[in-house]
């Protein structure tokens, strides 16, 4: 049941991650991701990481793809802003090379021996989680910290209005 | 019972789905969604790696990495903006002043 | 997290809190010079710091290396942070740039690549690369003047952006595959599983090389080093050329000493890479009009000249990739820190008719320029040649002669465009006009710079033995 | 090594090289006194031609050891180690070095543009130089080497006449290019020598001792060869010469011809041909063959020549092809023949392009259609150009003759056809001399009617290389006494 | 007295050239023409004074080493003997006169100094050739003639020709030069000596082939400067310089040495008779060939070179058969009247304002002092050979000698020598009646004649005339004097009975007057020169000149503009500065992968993703195929 609904998700995911990336407005392509992330979080779930999964929903479709959404309205992107987001002429080289790289990345994947062994059942309970995030993985977590902390700086001084007369 | 390699295949065609994306768009932000899509690949990939060997770490990284994407992005869009305001734009080729 | 890991991280603590409080003080003050000193003398302790405090633990918290090779970067790194700081305290005054986010930005880099020089976790490899990459993207973009420095911002970004996705993705895949993040552990597992090949551990590193790659710009992932670097403001573009690649050659020169010869499968591909990148660099320098460009591909080149030292997996093979490395690191810092020196509110010179004759203008600086520009090239009885020289030797050793071959067409290329620029520098022109005098702590950056190269060419023994001491 | 004595002995090799570096640092410190910086490099010049004079009055006997020797260790990581020595070979041609130096900085008196950078790339080339024929390390032979190229490479591109940055970038990498095959080639010994013994060293008496296949030999072999042959220049490796030595400014091609050009020759006789004696046995037949091309080939383009400087960059290279043809003779008179004959080309050719550089100060040509009538204008002038336009085409009597002869007598010995062959040149040789003789010196007067004739400091500089030319040419046996030991110890193939 | 004072003889010369070479132009005129004339009228009394060194084997003198290498050992060293003496003797003797005249000559020249230092100079070079007991101090001479002469001939340089003229001369006898060179390495190598004395003492060990190669190279030598076929072509345009000059170097001295040459290496070249007969045939066929020629020149001076050319023939054909004696018997009277025609030619050409056609003169005998006619008809009887005069008797005995000599080929050569002294008695007074009979033909103001140009030719012409008694032959109850000093040296002893020799000398004197009264019945009345194709040939030396110029110096030049043009140029530099055009055009190629935009860069990115995993999978592919 469990396997069924993975591979359920997965297309679903993978679908709208299709419908995503072809769309010209991004609105929409933010739409369809959001959509492809809810289901990548019920695939983490499916994995045994409800932590993740629940992370996945709230910091990623719910803030950064939020951040997006806002980014977009702020700037006022309206459609006919957005240039024509795929063209057909750069279609074809490119539909060829994503194309070989997917069937190349896909044989690579499947040629290994270790592609047909099985995932046993595993749940990672949040709290065994957070006691390796915050006890083995002290360090890293004080880095991330600081790498937020120096993204809200940069983003403050990138972000500061410009001075009059020095935009184009 | 899920099958390793199925759960990487996901990952790996959601991977070059993002990088079609990028590769595809010429738009800004687009390209960032695109990046978006890839690490998320990376994420499903240490999420099942972390099933498949019963271990904490990939969970880890997979959070980690999630801070970090903010991070980035945060960053990314705040230069979106700026990008924005000079130069009223976000084709990525617009910015080709300097080449050769 | 114990006190014997705290004392181990001494020097990053340093520099970390160091720049969160420059950056506190920032916000109340907002008189730059001060700022600056300060952050000096932070990146200066830290480096003091690194090399008095013997750590008691070998590794800390399973993620980063105390050892010596460690502190040794940490120390070259700190020092390039107060020299970065040094040669960009004019350049903040005069572009009115918040100097205590710069100075803590730059602090802050240079933690994060003593952290990557240390790394022995592939998340802490990971996080450390993240940590000095997201500085630059802000330090590269910073000045708002310069819009040239937006679109160098917005392409090292979307770039840098693509190749996490890579890294991220490489990692997760050698986790998949061998089921730990330790990285010599990992690597072990890789050479391990020489009778059948590991697709994923394979894939895996295939995609952290990509990332590296682009990070160091190999073939082809390189093409964004000429744009970033013309972009980029010479204090921060001396940083980036410097330590931004030097850090990512650290963790891979130490991951190798560590595991001793692995990468049978990677060999080749290598092999072609460090190839075509020490011949495209080279090629591509030869049309350039603009020296900073022209730095640019010859980072390039000079990046294929490290790589056929690291596949060499020996240990002279690292040695000599580490003496490499740090040669490059000073003498390119020195020739950006001129470029920089020279800067006033015109901008930096930059393309070739703005440099023509100017050697007669600026004696000093130019004909030390001609001198780094001339060590990088590989000239004998300065720096540049005994780098390239134990290089070629440790690659014959390990017989390499067709790279050790291209590598000396792509040298003999190199040549062709340093000199070049040299002959420029000393072409009379008449209507050449001045350029910013520098001031006393650019020159002294120059100074520092230009007296480790005569003296490491003259005598290369003293960093020989150091580095024969360090490697793990 | 048997000369290196316990004894602490005064360095004097160190000092060679040093003292021209020390000049050059202190004319570079000196910049803002142009004129003070001339006479330094002039009492620098001075200084080490004295030294030079001194070492070859004390040592210059025809002892067959090391005359002097110095040592000490450098980087001891990869064994390479501070080697100096001096021998008969060296010795001659270090006294080269300094004569010509010094004749170059007299020369370059009234260059007007940056005189201090002028003169002190001079003095570094002198010391380069000076390395050169002194360094018994391999690796430090190298760093000279190639440290060489880079003052001559910009005396040309700054000081030089129309198309010199072409010219400069040519021989800069032309000569690169072969000298970084020598040091793959010098790497390879190196670590085939290290794998044999044990003992990873640059030394050359060492190098000399590792066990090669003959296919490795012949390869290492023709990797320096290939450095050696393009500095020499050896046909078809020379085309960089005559566009270096057309546009590098007088004090350039002086050094160009009398010293740069010797370093190959001389690379081949201290390296190349000891180190690798059984590939230079089988080799040697080809060298011949490729240096009597080489003095045809340079005599029939220099025959065609209009530009008088160029006209004497390939006469320069049909000469050095009979030195290297007394080489390839592998013969005892032959081989001092060719030393010198290296001198003897060193000062007249030296001597001529002092005179080309005043007849352009004066007629503001180089062109030979152009000149003519010179006997006419400035008669001192004329007679000096005749001279030692006779000189180099081989008149007995002067310089050029007794080594010519030396080579010719020996090669004869060993290789009649060469020998024979290379008198031929003889006759080539005065075709393109007589040639331009007949358009400088003679002919009815073009452009003004007189010109001033030779200064007092003009005769300083010519009238020793004319009294060196006359002694060479008649008396040269002081010169080939030193030379007697050190050929035999170098063919037998081994050093002192 | 010491045997090394002997360097005197040389060194007087040269110190007065070089003393005239740095401060003629500065002391008064007087001092520098005292200064030449004394330098080699001094050598001349020193070799009187020294004569007697010569006698017995003769005297070496050493100065000192001059190169010392290995097996080599070459001194400075002087073999002062008996065929050295009379040459030298000779040479100085007639250099003396000669420069007396030139400072006549030169009264109004005012780059004198140049012209007596060279003068002397030559001289000194000539003396060294003459003296030289090895054979690197014989080259040295030898390269030293000539250069004094091509600094001699192109003495008036402004005229381009003349110093056109002069590089001819240097460059045609350096042609010669290295054949003597190959055979001095040869020889060398052959006997670990240059000496010449040791040479001749071990010519006889040395295999025949290598010496009849030896002896051709050494012929060759001698070639070349002495104006043999094939390397004749420079002496006619040598007439280009000073007129003293052309009796100094075409009469007395240069042109001789090849004579000498072969004199002293006779006891090598007799070794061999295919180089006797080698000898005798390039002398024969010289000795018409220019007798042909100076039949139908016009300049009064290239007609008494071509005779020069064609009596130095008699003297190789004299070696050729055998008589050294013989051949420097004729040597000698031939400097004399041959110094004398040419000084004469000088004052006749003064005389007629500078004109040098024969066919403008005219009318000398009563325009001109009657002495001069009377002298130059000395030197033309002894020229054309008339009785009793210096040089019916040395021509005569060449002519014994060819008819007595074993080889019947040596009949051919007799009577070629018989045929071209018809011709020679022709051409003679062709010149003279030319010159003297009849009325003035040309246009030029005549030139006063000073006294040092009169004198000197009064000695030199009864030299000629009486230079029979020096050897004077048996059958006229002379005592062979010369052949009896040269001794051992002399060459081949001629015996032949008194009637033949009548017969032959009957012959000689009735050839010679046949060609006077041919020349009498052609040219007592002026005679406009004949316009025919046989005379342009005659004119042109066989069109010599333009053979040389197509078989030599245009695939010379040829060569040498493929040499530039086509290697250097096209091949060499062409295909680098090809291949660093190529190293560009790749270094432009790449610049345009450069393009700026972001998409180039990134799917750069992704084709260097593709082509990893490709690799990757040929890697799989391959790992799981064994």
């Amino acid at each position: 049941m469990a396997t069924v609904l993975f591979y359920i998700l997965g297309f679903t995911m993978l679908a709208a991650t299709l419908l995503c990336i072809t769309r010209r407005n991004p609105v929409h392509a933010v739409i369809y991701l959001v959509a492809g992330l809810f289901a990548l979080a019920l695939m983490f779930y499916l994995l045994g990481a409800p932590l993740v999964a629940a992370w996945q929903v709230i910091v990623y479709a719910g803030a950064i793809m939020v951040l997006f959404l806002f980014i977009i309205m702020m700037l006022g992107l309206a459609p006919q802003d957005v240039p024509e987001g795929p063209s057909w002429q750069r279609w074809g080289p490119l539909a060829l090379l994503s194309s070989s790289i997917m069937i190349c990345t896909l044989l690579l994947i499947f040629k290994d021996p270790m592609a047909g062994q099985q995932i046993d059942d595993f749940y990672l309970a949040p709290q065994v989680l957070g006691e390796a995030l915050f006890s083995r993985y002290a360090l890293a977590v004080e880095i991330v910290s600081f790498q937020l902390l120096f993204a809200t700086i940069g983003a403050y001084m990138l972000g500061r209005p410009l001075p009059k007369g020095e935009d184009q | 019972m899920i099958s390793f390699g199925h759960a990487l295949a996901f990952a790996g065609a959601l991977f070059v789905l993002g990088l079609t994306c990028v590769l595809l768009h010429r738009q800004i932000l687009m390209i960032l969604i695109g990046v978006e899509i890839m690490l998320n690949g990376a994420s499903l990939v240490f999420v099942a790696a972390s099933a498949y060997w019963q271990q904490v770490d990939g969970q880890v990284f997979a959070l980690l990495l999630m801070a970090i994407t903010a991070a980035e992005v945060a960053v990314a869009l705040a230069m979106v903006v700026y990008l924005w305001r000079r130069k009223r734009t976000l084709v990525a080729d617009e910015f080709n002043r300097m080449r050769g | 997290m114990s006190l014997p890991d705290l004392l181990a991280l001494l020097p990053i603590l340093i520099l970390v809190f160091g720049g969160t409080v420059i950056l506190m003080a920032g916000a109340w003050y907002r008189e730059p010079l001060p700022l600056i000193a300060g952050g000096i003398v932070t990146a200066l302790l830290g480096a003091v710091a690194a090399g008095l405090v013997q750590p008691p633990v070998v590794e800390i918290a399973g993620l980063f290396s105390a050892g010596a090779y460690a502190r040794f970067f940490t120390i070259l790194w700190s020092l390039l942070a107060a020299a970065g700081l040094m040669a960009a305290a004019r350049y903040i005054i005069e572009n009115s740039i918040g100097a205590g986010e710069y100075v803590s930005l730059v602090l802050y880099a240079a933690a994060g690549m003593a952290l990557l020089s240390s790394a022995t976790h592939l998340l802490a490899l990971f996080l450390a690369l993240e940590t000095f990459t997201l500085a630059f993207y802000i330090l590269i973009a910073c000045n708002r003047r310069c819009t040239l420095a937006a679109e160098a911002g917005i392409k090292y970004l979307l770039m840098s952006a693509v190749s996490t996705g890579f890294l991220a993705f490489g990692i997760a895949l050698i986790y998949a595959s061998s089921g730990t993040l330790s990285l010599p552990e990992a690597v072990i597992k890789l050479s391990a599983a020489t009778g059948e090949l590991h697709a994923w551990g394979l894939l895996g590193w295939g995609m952290v090389l990509i990332a590296v790659g682009f990070k160091i710009s190999l073939v082809p992932f390189h093409l964004w080093t000429p744009d970033v670097y013309q972009g980029t403001p010479a204090p921060v573009g001396g940083l980036l050329a410097t330590g931004s690649k030097g850090a990512v050659v650290a963790v891979l020169v130490g991951m190798l000493a560590v595991s001793g010869p692995v990468w049978h499968g990677l060999t080749d591909l290598l092999w072609l890479l460090a190839a075509l990148t020490m011949l495209v660099g080279a090629f591509s320098a030869l049309g350039q009009k603009n020296l900073k460009r022209l730095l640019a591909y010859s980072s390039v080149t000079h990046m294929g000249t490290l790589l056929v030292g690291l596949l060499c997996q020996t240990s002279a093979g690292l040695t000599a990739t580490t003496f490499y490395l740090v040669i490059y690191v000073i003498t390119s810092l020195g020739a950006f820190v001129i470029i920089a020196s020279l800067a006033d509110e015109r901008g930096e010179p930059m393309e070739f008719d703005q440099w023509r004759g100017l050697g007669y203008l600026h004696p000093v600086r130019c004909g030390v320029l001609a001198l780094l520009l001339l060590s990088l090239a590989g000239l004998p009885a300065t720096a540049g040649f005994m780098a390239k020289f134990v290089i070629f030797e440790a690659a014959l050793q390990s017989g390499y002669l067709g790279l050790v071959l291209i590598g000396v067409l792509s040298s003999v290329i190199s040549f062709a465009f340093y000199l070049r620029v040299t002959m420029l520098l000393f072409e009379p022109d008449e209507s050449v006009c001045r350029w910013h005098t520098g001031t006393a702590s650019e020159h002294a950056v120059i100074a520092v710079c230009t007296s480790a190269v005569l003296l490491l060419g003259l005598f290369p023994g003293i960093l020989f033995d150091l580095i024969g001491r360090i490697l793990p | 090594m048997t000369a290196a004595s316990a004894l602490p002995q005064f360095p004097w090799l160190t000092l060679l090289i040093l003292l021209p570096l020390g000049g050059a640092l202190l004319c570079l410190l000196h910049h803002r006194r142009a004129e003070e910086c001339r006479w330094l490099a002039l009492a620098t010049t001075a200084a080490t031609l004295g030294i030079t004079i001194y070492l070859f009055v004390c040592y210059g006997q025809g002892d067959s050891g090391w005359l002097l020797y110095e040592d000490a260790a450098w980087i001891p990581r990869y064994g390479i180690r501070f080697t100096l020595g001096l021998d008969g070979i060296s010795l001659l041609l270090v006294l080269l070095t300094a004569f010509l130096q010094m004749i170059a900085v007299l020369m370059s008196w009234s260059e007007k543009q940056h005189v201090p950078m002028f003169f002190s790339l001079l003095l570094v080339l002198e010391a380069t130089l000076m390395g050169i024929f002194l360094a018994l390390d391999l690796m430090l032979f190298f760093l000279f080497w190639e440290v060489m190229l880079l003052p001559m490479f910009f005396l040309i591109s700054i000081w030089g006449h129309e198309r010199r940055h072409y010219a400069a970038i040519k021989f800069f990498l032309y000569t690169l290019a072969g000298s970084m095959v020598m040091l793959v080639a010098l790497i390879v010994l190196y670590l085939i020598h290290g794998e044999q013994t044990g003992t990873y060293t640059f030394a050359l008496a060492e190098l000399m001792q590792t066990d090669l296949s003959s296919q490795q030999e012949m390869l290492l072999f023709l990797g320096f060869l290939l450095a050696f042959a393009i500095k020499i220049p050896l046909v078809p490796f020379h085309t960089w010469l005559p566009d270096a030595h057309t546009e590098a400014p007088v004090a350039g091609t002086i050094d160009l011809t009398g010293l740069l050009l010797k370093t190959g020759i001389y690379g081949l006789i201290r390296f190349a041909f000891p180190l690798f004696p059984e590939a230079t046995r089988s080799f040697l037949p080809v060298l011949g063959i490729v240096a009597l091309t080489g003095i045809f080939h340079a005599a029939w383009a220099a025959y065609r020549q209009d530009d008088i400087k160029r006209l004497f960059a390939y006469s320069s290279i049909s000469h050095v092809g009979l030195v290297v043809l007394g080489l390839a003779a592998w013969q005892l008179t032959a081989w001092e023949g060719s030393i010198l004959l290296m001198l003897a080309h060193g000062i007249s050719t030296g001597a001529l392009f002092v005179l080309i550089a005043l007849i352009r100060q004066r007629t503001g040509t180089r062109n030979l259609a152009e000149l003519g009538g010179l006997w006419s204008q400035a008669p001192q002038m004329a007679f000096l150009f005749l001279f030692f336009s006779l000189a180099s085409l081989g008149l007995p009597g002067l310089a050029n003759f007794a080594g010519e002869i030396l080579v010719l007598l020996g090669t004869f010995q060993t290789h009649p056809v060469w020998a024979a062959i290379a008198v031929i040149g003889v006759v080539f040789t005065a075709a393109y001399m007589l040639r331009l003789v007949q358009g400088v010196v003679w002919g009815p007067v073009k452009g003004r009617p007189t010109l001033p004739d030779l200064t007092p400091r003009e005769w300083l500089i010519l009238l020793p290389m004319a009294v060196l030319v006359l002694w060479l040419g008649l008396y040269p046996e002081p010169f080939l006494r030193p030379l007697h030991g050190a050929v035999v110890n170098i063919m037998a193939g081994g050093l002192p | 007295m010491n045997e090394s004072l002997l360097f005197l003889i040389l060194l007087l010369p040269l110190f007065c050239a070089v003393f005239n070479m740095l401060f003629g132009m500065r002391l008064p005129r007087l001092f520098t023409e005292v200064m030449a004339v004394i330098g080699v009228a001094g050598a001349f009394v020193l070799t009187l004074l020294f004569w007697g060194y010569a006698e017995g084997d003769g005297s070496r003198a050493v100065l000192f080493t001059w190169l010392n290498s290995g097996t080599l050992n070459v001194s400075f060293a002087l073999n002062f003997d008996r065929l050295a003496a009379p040459m030298t003797l000779m040479v100085t003797g007639v250099a003396t006169l000669i420069h007396l005249y030139a400072v006549g000559y030169m009264r109004e020249e005012d780059d004198y100094a140049r012209f007596f230092s060279l003068l002397n100079l030559f001289v000194f070079a000539m003396l060294v050739i003459v003296l030289a007991d090895n054979l690197l101090v014989l080259f040295l001479g030898w390269e030293g003639v000539g250069f004094c002469s091509y600094g001699l001939i192109g003495f008036w340089y402004r005229k381009l020709e003349n110093a056109k003229a002069g590089t001819k001369a240097f460059l045609v006898t350096r042609v010669g030069d290295v054949f003597l060179g190959i055979a001095m390495l040869w020889l060398f190598a052959l006997t670990g000596t240059l000496s010449i004395s040791a040479i001749n003492a071990q010519a006889a060990l040395i295999s025949p082939g290598v010496v009849i190669v030896l002896s051709l190279l050494l012929l060759l030598g001698a070639c070349g400067k002495s104006a043999q076929l094939p390397l004749m072509t420079w002496l006619a345009d040598a007439m280009a310089g000073p007129t003293p000059v052309s009796a100094l170097i075409h009469a007395a001295t240069m042109v001789t040495a090849g004579v000498y040459l072969l004199c002293r290496f006779f006891p090598l070249v007799s070794l061999s008779a295919v180089a006797m007969t080698a000898i005798t045939a390039i002398g024969a066929l010289t000795a018409i060939y220019a007798a042909s020629c100076a039949m139908a020149q016009r300049d009064i001076k290239r007609v008494l070179a071509y005779s020069t050319m064609s009596q130095v023939g008699y003297m190789f054909m004299a070696v050729g058969a055998g008589t050294v004696a013989g051949a420097m018997f004729h040597l000698l009277t031939h400097a004399f009247f041959k110094a004398v025609l040419f000084m004469a030619a000088g004052c006749i050409i003064h005389l007629g304002g500078g004109e040098n056609n024969i066919f403008k003169m005219g009318g000398l005998a009563r325009r001109g002092p009657a002495e001069l006619f009377w002298v130059f008809l000395a030197g033309a009887v002894c020229l054309a050979g008339l009785p009793l005069t210096g040089g019916f008797f040395s021509k005569d005995s060449i002519l014994l000698a060819l008819y007595t000599y074993p080889d019947p080929v040596y009949r051919v050569f007799w009577l070629i020598g018989i045929v071209t002294a018809l011709l020679t008695s022709f051409y003679t007074f062709r010149l003279v009646y030319l010159v003297f009979a009849g009325e003035w033909r040309g246009s030029g103001h005549p030139h006063a004649l000073p006294l040092l140009m009169r004198w000197p030719l009064w000695p030199l012409a009864l030299l000629g005339l009486a230079g029979g008694m020096f050897n004077l032959p048996a059958f006229l109850g002379g005592g062979e004097a010369l052949h009896h000093w040269y001794g051992t040296m002399a060459g081949r002893m001629l015996t032949a009975s008194h009637d033949v020799e009548w017969m032959l000398a009957g012959l000689a004197a009735a050839i010679a007057v046949v060609g006077w009264f041919a020349a009498h019945w052609r040219y007592r009345t002026y005679q406009a020169p004949l316009e025919n194709a046989l005379s342009r040939f005659l004119l042109s030396g066989w069109q010599a000149d333009a053979l040389v110029d197509r078989f030599f110096i245009r695939p010379f030049n040829a060569m040498a503009l493929f040499s530039w043009i086509g290697c250097d140029r096209t091949l060499f530099d062409g295909s680098l500065e090809g291949l660093a055009r190529t190293a560009t055009r790749c270094g432009a190629l790449l610049l345009k992968i450069t393009t700026g935009r972001l998409t180039t860069y990134l799917s750069a990115f992704a084709w260097g993703f593709l082509i990893l995993l490709g690799w990757f999978l040929l890697k799989l592919v391959e790992g799981g195929g064994h």
